[in-house]
């Protein structure tokens, strides 16, 4: 019995169940159970199917073509396209951008754009960190120059996920010198074909190419692509960031994630005994599963809230803090189990194109870079340190 | 689940606060405690009785309210915040919830009016020296004689058994099993050694020295490790409320004294480690608060795993968030946390007493665990 | 095989415990084992054996009445007398004002204070903390007026500890209000039983009566009871906080409480196993004694430092630090190992005038009083926060 | 004992230095990372054999150091400071110490001068598949042939194997009891599957079907698990020495970072939060530093649960302390902390690495209780 949901959720909830056994790809699923890495096609494979049911952007209004959704049921969503092996949806499109497009631009925009994001035809990524400009967004320093009926834009990005595979940008830049940080930034769409735009990788340490610096040298783009008014980026960048907050606790894909690492200390043992049943090993499995129980009724009460009373506050950010704690605690526990096997580093083995042998379990070669890979779920969009800084002055009043 | 309290029970933690703010403020609560014939307000207990919060688990046709684990989490985690000592705990959840669940019918018609009406309280027994928290009788036996059944053994912190009229005792029987046996706390050969809790409630250790009762002591469980264990999981479930309340109790005193108190020429408030510190208080009182709606949704669920899970899950988790509270309020305060002048100080005993009683974190980690799916 | 000291201190040790196994009073260290309170009585009996030795003063110098010691052997000195269940004895003067006497004090003032200082008669106690200035001493208001031959002293000093027992008060006052706050402050010696000095009980969250409020009404200070110059007092308070840190990793008497606790594990069942076979509390209990075996070799270090340089510097921080979570952990364990029975709240059973019967085991009492007296390690002496402000300035220059 | 190293240490450290310096730097060393044919600098690795580094635990008659825990010490933590990638490891300090403990005469005198002078590389498979931390052999096993044992099972995880010249293998006897042999890593029936590990070293798993070795092969234990436990007691102490050198440069350059990174216009070793995280860091690695002289000052004693006490101690608490400061050096880094261009990503890589190799957190835990008095 659980008592977590009413009547009328659990049917959807057992809708979206019955649909994701029918129609989520089982190449796709597979990849999930062994930490096999996503490539575009899956991505987009995926994002057909779920386009073909109307619930690509469930949070969307049906006017706009999304599914309309209410926060709790786009959690159920969430929850079984995870548990069901599905890749995440391009956020940059569907939850970023997209809702800016809908709340502030003209409606030239939102029939060129909106269609695109909802098919899955174009990709997106995100232009807001600089290099000098990490947690104190404000002080981006890319700039875009009025000339006539476009600007010109010049300056650099950087930790742009997915630059190399996106066909837009939507980015900060600075319109204005001579006014408060804040007053002289604004929000402009890039095409990433656009001459001058140039992407480089970083290779993070576990061994992926996901995120990328991109250089601007005089890069032109039309002055229709200016969002809203000019210099008032800032206003839409906090939009963005406070709908950003709604799912930052990854609950669904948190409860997967832990759901392979129980199915990996069943199989990995010490002294004869399964690490789920080794007295360290599961009190600190318990502990962390206990800690994902708290993150998800906690997360179910904001998601009430927001049902009720719209937008989530700042409270959001307890959820982000504790929400990567637990992201984090999974893959060091699944490190942790899968132990000396999780010493050889081959990230190219998670890859498609990889023909080599495999060393040790099928899980294995996951767990290293995994457990690299989520250190940065503190870091990004808004470090835990950022995260209590807004508990402490939005909340508390200190 | 709907996580916001009904308007009902909204106005009864109301009129509970409005009781306790009128005669029950420090000092007042001060002279309570320092009363060693009650250990708590008699004056006030009678005023729960009759505002109907003693018999709040009791069914309505004896008078009680019928309530469940939602009412119990907003009384108790309301008294919490006035650190009452009235012996809500002992007699109105684990005393009319084991009345109500294994009581005689006589058991029930004759003792469970005295009780909602506040004229006689009540205590269970659940542990024995050296057990730890093993609710299952071990030492404690039974000898049939004649149609009397002769009880001895020893119990060990019984709570609120200092003003209880009846306390019920698990014990051993004769031949196979066990029974618990609802005893008259007066009766010959029962003695009490009483003392005050870390939070100045009141309890008892117990002796039972050929206690002498009649067969309609006996309850009617089938097995009083059963019956005990879900009474057990009744006390956790508003010993976490009570944490709760002391938690956010905690948590504001602390949140006031960083706006008020200056070192180095401005308010503590301003400095950074203690900022976070702050805001990790409070996220841990809400994430606790998650656990303690879990606990109290899941309490009076027949399906004892599913209880257990719930209950043992939410106090491994709270105990952690209250140590963390209380540990990192006082030393937020200073020297000032530690001063039995100070409200905190209060505060800070009833969350430590949490995380012992009804069993540790390691116990209901292990209980956890071994509901694991 | 032990290998962290050599020969000689070994022997040196073996000395020091045949001098323990005979001399420590039995009854003294019965109270040891169960928690029970030390009372002035104790300390002074223990201060006389220990005067009558030769080693009440361990750190002194020969001339002026001490032991001579280096620091190892000081440490190991303190090692074993807490192994042997004996009573800390009173820093105020043996380790604090005495030091401070000697290097700043004139003549009079070593042959008056010293001697009673070392055979134990008068009794001291610290007056540094005001209600307004804890973390920040230097803000202190108590103020010292010269007239004539005496100062009159009014003001008021808080978390005195032992005032309601000591003879004699060294006390930091403000001299002059003119300056910078540090240089403003002097160093008094305050007669206890001055007309005008209020001694005021504080009573702890563990029950006890240990410090106090101090009230200064015009309290008449003769002026030779000032030592060293006037508005010199911050710098003989930075000496004597710096001597402070010796030994305040307190390695001698976590292991003699760590000791403890295992015993009671040793007593104490889970499910009819002894917590010290318990694998969660094993775990626990292994991970802290090897926190304060990293704490024992570390203080170590510091003390071959000292004896080959001098004086610790403010790494000692580090170890006040640890020294802390470490006393605190050896209380938070030992209350978790008591289990329940830690609940009855009987603080007035731990004193010698108490003829009640003990609840539970006999260790029990003391559980739940010692926890809540362990909270002050990470406050008193400069909190933890202070010591890792210090850290990062005066080491890492942040 | 004394704290700081000897003179003669020192030198060692500093001659390695400037090897290190010189022939080492960040860009040479990615291309010896890139190079998958020998998995570490070839030059490099003669340049320590003529120095005589090869061969710190080998016996002076045999061209070595005769060196002890201390040379480990000094010798790994300076080369983990350089992210050396040579094997040390695997055939200076186990191999080496596999040989003099365990060698036949002739093993020694055959195969030590080749070892010494960089001639020839050893290695040591402590580890099969799903065996976890056993180094005891459990699924290898010998089949006696004539004067031949013919060796058959599979090792997991054989750090050095890429380019060790002789692989000690540890076997179960057809009869009863088990040794070690030492195979020609080139011997029909011996498959290598070799692979990085995560900080760029090499490693193999190991297949041996049929492989046939003389008598001559077989060493000088009588029980292959209590050699192999020593041989990884030695492994575990030089990893913890480099655990050391690679907190100490992640420490440094955090501690850099700090002072010239701003935000909010200012640098942001400027915010309490991060100093306080920053000194933390600090205390961590000196204490730290003083459990892996524990470690060193034990590891040749001949009492083994002596030896096994410091050296499993030491482990559970470095690997805890190796956690958190790659962790929160990372974060006191951001973003750039994670990047493959940055030297710190490498040094968290063998921060990591150490948790895991030679026995994690859990199981020496475990040892060290199991040694407690």
């Amino acid at each position: 019995m659980e008592l977590l949901y009413d009547s009328e959720q659990q049917a959807f909830r057992e809708e979206v169940r019955a649909f994701m056994k029918e129609m989520a790809p089982v190449d796709i699923a597979a990849k999930a159970h062994t930490g096999q890495r996503y490539d575009k096609e899956d991505m987009k494979r995926w994002h057909g199917i779920l386009y073909e049911q109307g619930w690509v952007a469930p949070k969307w209004s049906k006017e706009n073509g999304g599914a309309g959704l209410d926060p709790i049921q786009v959690h159920i969503l969430d929850e079984e396209a995870f548990a069901a092996g599905m890749p995440r949806l391009q956020a940059f499109g569907l939850s970023m951008v997209g809702p800016v497009i809908i709340h502030f631009g003209d409606d030239e925009q939102k029939s060129r754009y909106l269609p695109k994001i909802l098919s899955g035809e174009e990709f997106w990524c995100q232009g807001f960190s600089e290099p000098g400009s990490g947690s104190d967004l404000a002080s981006l320093k890319t700039r875009a120059e009025r000339d006539g009926d476009k600007y010109i834009v010049n300056g650099q990005k950087t930790w742009t996920t997915q630059a190399h595979i996106a066909d837009w940008m939507f980015c900060l830049v600075r319109t204005d010198w001579d006014v408060k940080q804040q007053e002289g930034i604004s929000f402009l769409l890039i095409d990433m074909t656009s001459p001058g735009v140039e992407v480089r990788p970083i290779i993070t340490m576990d061994g992926e190419h996901a995120v990328n610096e991109v250089f601007f040298d005089n890069v032109e783009v039309p002055a229709e692509n200016l969002v809203g008014e000019e210099n008032k980026g800032w206003d839409y960048a906090k939009f963005l960031l406070s709908n950003e907050r709604t799912g930052i606790a990854g609950v669904g894909q948190s409860k997967a994630e832990f759901a392979r690492l129980k199915a990996i200390a069943k199989k990995e043992k010490r002294r004869g005994v399964t690490l789920s049943e080794d007295p360290l090993f599961r009190a600190k499995l318990a502990d962390l599963e206990l800690k994902l129980r708290a993150l998800e009724i906690t997360n179910l009460r904001m998601l009430i809230e927001e049902k009720e009373k719209g937008a989530p506050g700042p409270i959001s950010s307890i959820l982000k803090v504790v929400g990567s704690e637990v992201q984090q605690g999974i893959a060091t526990l699944t490190m942790e189990a899968v132990g000396s096997y999780a010493a050889p580093f081959l990230p190219e083995s998670l890859e498609d194109s990889w023909n080599g042998e495999p060393i040790g379990p099928d899980y294995a070669a996951h767990a290293m870079p995994y457990y690299f890979f989520r250190r940065k779920a503190s870091i990004y969009g808004g470090s835990n340190e950022i995260q209590r800084n807004i508990i402490s002055k939005h909340l508390l009043g200190l | 689940m709907d996580f916001t309290f009904t308007e009902e029970q909204s106005l009864m933690a109301d009129s509970l606060r409005k009781a306790y703010e009128s005669d029950y403020d420090f000092d007042k609560r001060r002279a309570f405690l320092d009363d060693t014939a009650t250990f708590h307000s008699p004056a006030m207990w009678q005023t729960l009785a009759e505002n109907g919060f003693v018999g709040l688990l009791a069914p309505e046709e004896a008078g009680g309210f019928d309530g469940g684990g939602a009412e119990i989490m907003a009384v108790t985690a309301e008294m919490s915040r006035h650190l009452a000592l009235e012996p809500f705990l002992a007699t109105s959840v684990m005393g009319v919830r084991l009345l109500v669940t294994a009581g005689t019918d006589a058991q029930k018609s004759n003792i469970l009016p005295q009780v909602v009406a506040g004229e006689a309280n009540l205590a269970v027994a659940l542990y024995e020296p050296g057990q730890r928290y093993d609710v299952a009788p071990q030492t404690t036996t039974t000898k049939v004689d004649g149609d009397d059944f002769v009880l001895n053994g020893t119990k060990a912190v019984v709570v609120g058994g200092d003003s209880a009229r009846w306390i019920a005792i698990g014990a051993k029987l004769e031949d196979v099993g066990s029974a618990i046996f609802l005893v008259d706390a007066g009766a010959d050969g029962v003695s009490k050694k009483p003392y005050r809790l870390v939070d100045g409630r009141g309890a008892v250790d117990l002796e039972l020295s050929g206690v002498r009762v009649g067969a309609d002591a006996r309850m009617a469980a089938d097995d009083a490790e059963t019956a005990l264990a879900e009474i057990e999981d009744w006390a956790v479930t508003a010993s976490l409320a009570e944490t709760l309340g002391a938690m956010e109790m905690a948590r504001d005193l602390t949140h006031e004294y960083l706006q008020t108190r200056e070192q180095f020429g401005r308010p503590i408030g301003k400095f950074q480690v203690l900022q976070h510190n702050m805001a990790d208080v409070f996220s841990d009182v809400e994430f606790a608060r998650s656990m303690v709606f879990w606990a109290a949704s899941e309490v009076a669920n027949p399906d004892a795993p599913t209880r257990r899970r719930a209950v043992s899950g939410a106090k491994a988790f709270v105990d952690n968030a209250a140590r963390n509270i209380a540990e990192r309020c006082v030393q937020m305060h200073g020297g000032v946390g530690v001063t039995d002048e100070y409200a905190l100080t209060h505060y800070v005993k009833r969350l430590t007493l949490g995380q012992i009683l009804f069993g540790d974190r390691d116990e209901h980690l292990l209980r956890y665990t071994n509901t694991n799916a």
